[in-house]
């Protein structure tokens, strides 16, 4: 049996394996701790943090759709001080790096959650979701224009002393010209893809399915968009880079980490297996075995 | 690390018009679980296939005296109408028993449970508790004869006091289960309910009005069930709460409804 | 028994029903025709067609993903001489209105086939596809472009007499700006969606599966974010929508239609049960007599 | 308005390393079916599931005195390891017969065929319905003994001759199977094959220097399997033609393979 070797990195970020749980789809940790040994995975990424309290969108939050699942949770989260009094305990029991998701409505937002948070050894780094509405720009997402994320990944930088990950989202013309904007903004890391704009009805009310109207597209169905997005970036930018969307199996993160991924992340497989990231990291390990690999790092960007 | 089981389907007969009782052997939960608690179930035979992608939450609607654990489902879309064509012997991955049940420490006490279509199905199970230390009565409602036949052989059966109403008056009182209550004017210790939201509404603020406390079960859609994604929210007035983790049963008092 | 309605209108066109076959799933119409009888369908909408003959890409050009399809065929088509000589008859054989899908790599090659095709009351309109490179604008598609989507939609108008449909790509981040400028352009009619560009990689061969690297995603998997799209659209412009993407039953075409769709399109399904169209007829009728409902044109739009 | 056949499954069994033999039973095609052609199965048992999507192509490998079809299937990915799952009595969705098969207007003539891997499963049928009235020698080829040995048996037991090659020399001879033919030299008439296409793109280099004429059946990538949406399609001396129609079944001289 040939030494696996499945450490990789991420700017300063020295992982032990290359899967990390997504944002949203793991609490902050310990909810999994019944079916998902809280040491196992790589990093865990936290649920998206305001600055205030807010309680996300109004029910149905969630529907199925094929090979996929439409949510419009709408960052539900305990706002930052609640967060600091009482979930930075609960990260800082962790051992494994603990990524923390920020989201906001303004420049200003997301430069003084950097502040905020950027005291705390118990966090690993910061994922900025850039997918929420600049309500100063008149509601379209920071993300889909790139002098925000420009700004934004400046602002974030300027204020935070650690990596920094730029989580992009996918609902854009040109995703390098969006990544490249988070490089040049000083961006250590990025993570790609959030969810895709989507939305259900219901034929029989006749009317949105979801509370809010419009969700975001996760799971299976958008992994081949998700990795033709991780494969272009990869092409074009140095920084690394957290692939997902619809990484259900090992073989599914192979693709990725193959597409220039430095390491992976599980949402949507973790809400159906709740030990889906420790089932992925074994799956992981067979491939290895079989193709008798033996650094998941030489790996990386081999199919580009 | 608790994953999923893999539980065999020991029958699944339909039992009335677009109704189907599931019987499960799953001797390693059936200590574990109480009235009002799900369980989250795998549907699809082909594991390799994401389409049905989430798993669907049920009621446990009883158990058997050897043990085994059956589900009331009616078919509504994709996922109930396959899990019909599951036989005997076949498998089903199982995650539970889940959420928090309903809190059962009565005894010698007048207690109301209204049920209104498929919430009843967990109500028989808690019926059957209750029944032997307290006077029960059960009200339960639906639309026809059709829909409440199953229900009313099997609490005839469990020799528990009960009415029934439906919307065409084709069996016992015709209207809601709220009107029947209304009507029959039952004023119970304590009440316990399960069904639509706008007949859970309507018993809050009755049993406001008439001082009466009590615990219901709440429905929302889910994915995870084990409370890390946030689904399932329903308002409370302690804010937010989690159906699959701090529910399915709240206490009647702190649920909050929206018009 | 009450008496159903299913006639829709597109611009000028009238349909008897509202299914129509999407763009190169059904051949020239006479390919299904052991399957699907011809005279079934509201139009049958041809492959796309350029000036030169074209032998698309190089295989493999098909792999599944969940719930979806990628495709990579890449316009392989027999060029606008030989249509002309050998496909009209067959065209003008079908008694349902056809609509021939174009295609081109600048603006004038729109504007030519356009003027080629103006003369065949064969052709019952021209849907144009704007999804494909511009060559001389550096090899983004033109619909990702608004004013090329502009120009494309004048640029065609001026040169053809029947009604304009501009086909839309869902690879942009406002689609409601790309269909504004398809009216603004003078188009009659807007079709939507075009498959998401995405690809998948052999994780054996450790390169991009299809032989073009990327390839265009349909089928269910995209139904969600190709309903966002219809809805979108629907909410702000006021010519007719056709709607597709991930088709397969009556009850996903129910829900374009309440999203704002007056007719739809059946592409993947096809591929799949070379009767779709037929089965999503009858569908559509099941809803309509259950719901009690006589004309399908009441639904347009009711989730709006 | 042909569209896909409910068949019933007859028996379904591992008959090799990761082969199975799938037998169905469609007495309204069986008629109609020539070497070479292929059925398009719908696999996935819920219906109402969309993933698998795509049919799957399988050639036809043999017929049974009953009319059955049977079919020959390695396990590779989604869709074969579902179809193993399937027990005798259940449903498929068959597309089919479709595509042109062998032409196989031949007497009394010296005929090969040469197959590699799962390839050799088509030119089982069509041995059996040249044996009759001509000369027949059959090359096949494989990795190894294992994959071998189920041909092995098919045509030791139809009484045809053949010769086998093995990568690792575990059955017969050492190396593959156009290595076996230039080494055993044999001249014939007309030679058929279906195979990897490099092993075609060597058959047809040698054919064309011997000036031997033949027929090649090829496989692409399918969606449609009808013709209408052009997944398949293959270089030839008249352009691009679609494995599916025009195909899977090609004379050896009109097909065009990229190095
Ligand atoms: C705690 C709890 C207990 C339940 N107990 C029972 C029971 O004992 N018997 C029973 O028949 N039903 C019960 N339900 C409802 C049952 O979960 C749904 O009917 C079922 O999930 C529908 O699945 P489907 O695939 O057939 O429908 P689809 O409409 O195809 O499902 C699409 C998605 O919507 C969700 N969904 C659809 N309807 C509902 C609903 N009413 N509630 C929650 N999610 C829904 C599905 O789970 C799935 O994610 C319960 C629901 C909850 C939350
Ligand atoms: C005309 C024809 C006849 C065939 N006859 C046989 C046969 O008799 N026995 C047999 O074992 N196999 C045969 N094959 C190959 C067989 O179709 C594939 O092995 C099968 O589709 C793989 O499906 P999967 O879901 O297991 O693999 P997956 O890799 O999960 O399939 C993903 C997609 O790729 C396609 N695909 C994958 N491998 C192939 C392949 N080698 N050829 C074509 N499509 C592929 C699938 O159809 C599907 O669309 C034939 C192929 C063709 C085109
Ligand atoms: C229920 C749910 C909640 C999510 N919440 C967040 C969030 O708070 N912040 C964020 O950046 N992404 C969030 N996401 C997006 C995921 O982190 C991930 O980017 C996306 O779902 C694609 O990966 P997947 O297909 O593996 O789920 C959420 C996704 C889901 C399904
Ligand atoms: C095999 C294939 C070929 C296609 N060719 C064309 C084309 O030539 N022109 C075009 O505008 N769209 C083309 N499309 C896109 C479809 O017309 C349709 O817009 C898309 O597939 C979404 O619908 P669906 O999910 O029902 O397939 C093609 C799609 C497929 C799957
Ligand atoms: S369903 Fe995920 S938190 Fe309740
Ligand atoms: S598979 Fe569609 S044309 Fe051959």
């Amino acid at each position: 049996m040939i030494e696996l070797d499945l450490t990789t990195r991420l700017a300063s970020l020295k992982l032990k394996n290359p899967v990390i749980t997504a944002s949203g789809t793991c609490g902050y940790g310990e909810e999994l701790k019944e079916y998902l040994d809280p040491d196992i995975p790589g990093a865990i990424t936290v649920k998206g943090l305001t600055i205030k309290p807010s309680v996300g969108n109004p029910a149905p939050r969630i529907t199925e759709t094929p090979a996929g699942i439409l949510n419009s949770i709408g960052l539900e989260n305990p706002g930052l001080e609640e967060f600091l009094a009482t979930k930075l305990s609960v990260i800082g029991k962790l051992n494994v790096p603990v990524l923390v998701n920020i989201s906001g409505h303004s420049l200003d937002d997301f430069a003084f959650l950097a502040e905020k948070l950027a005291p705390y050894p118990q966090i690993a780094g910061l994922e900025v979701n850039v997918s929420c509405p600049n309500l100063a720009g008149g509601g379209m997402a920071f993300g889909t224009d790139s002098e925000l994320v420009y700004r934004v990944a400046y602002r974030v930088k300027e204020n935070y002393p650690g990596p920094v990950i730029i989580k992009l989202t996918p609902n854009v013309t040109d995703i390098v010209e969006m990544a490249e904007a988070a490089v040049a903004g000083g961006a250590d890391i990025i993570s790609l893809i959030n969810t895709l704009l989507a939305m259900a009805i219901d034929i029989d009310d006749k009317r949105p399915l979801l509370g809010n109207t419009f969700g975001g597209l996760s799971g299976p169905a958008i992994k081949p968009v998700a990795l033709r997005m991780v494969y272009q970036v990869a092409s074009r930018v140095k920084i690394p880079i957290i692939g997902m969307g619809g990484i259900m199996t090992g073989r599914d993160a192979i693709e990725f980490i193959l597409a220039g991924a430095s390491a992976v992340a599980v949402g949507t497989a973790t809400l159906i297996d709740p030990g889906a990231v420790a089932r992925i990291i074994e799956e992981i390990k067979e491939y290895m075995i079989e193709k008798e690999i033996k650094r998941i790092k030489d790996l990386i960007g081999q199919a580009l | 690390m608790v994953i999923g089981l893999m539980v065999e389907v020991k029958s699944n007969q339909r039992v009335g018009n677009d109704y189907y009782l599931l019987k499960i052997r799953a001797l390693e939960l059936t200590d574990s679980i109480f009235p009002g608690q799900f369980v989250h179930l795998k549907i699809g035979r082909d594991n390799l296939s994401f389409d049905p992608l989430l798993r669907r939450p049920f009621s446990i609607h009883d158990l058997s005296d050897e043990k085994d654990i059956y589900l009331l489902y009616r078919v509504v879309g994709k996922g109930t109408r396959i899990l019909t064509d599951y036989k005997t012997g076949d498998k089903l991955d199982l995650l539970g028993p889940l959420g928090q049940g309903f809190k059962l420490d009565f005894v010698s006490r007048k207690i109301l449970i209204i049920g209104g279509g498929m919430g009843i199905a967990p109500l028989y199970f808690l019926a059957k508790r209750l029944a032997k230390q307290n006077l029960l009565k059960v009200l339960i409602g639906g639309k026809n004869k059709e829909e409440m036949e199953y229900f009313i052989a099997r609490f005839r059966q469990a020799d528990i006091e009960f009415a029934v109403a439906t919307m065409d008056g084709s069996a016992g009182f015709q209207g809601t289960v709220v009107d029947l209550w209304q009507k029959d004017n039952t004023q119970p210790d304590y009440l316990f309910a399960c069904g639509p939201e706008a007949m859970l509404r309507e018993v809050q603020v009755i049993a406001q009005k008439k001082g009466i406390p009590g615990q219901v079960s709440l429905e929302e859609r889910m994915a995870c069930g084990i409370g890390v994604c946030l689904s399932c929210v329903h308002k409370t007035n302690k804010g937010n709460q989690r159906v699959c983790k701090e529910g399915p049963v709240f206490s009647l008092e702190e649920v909050v409804f929206d018009d």
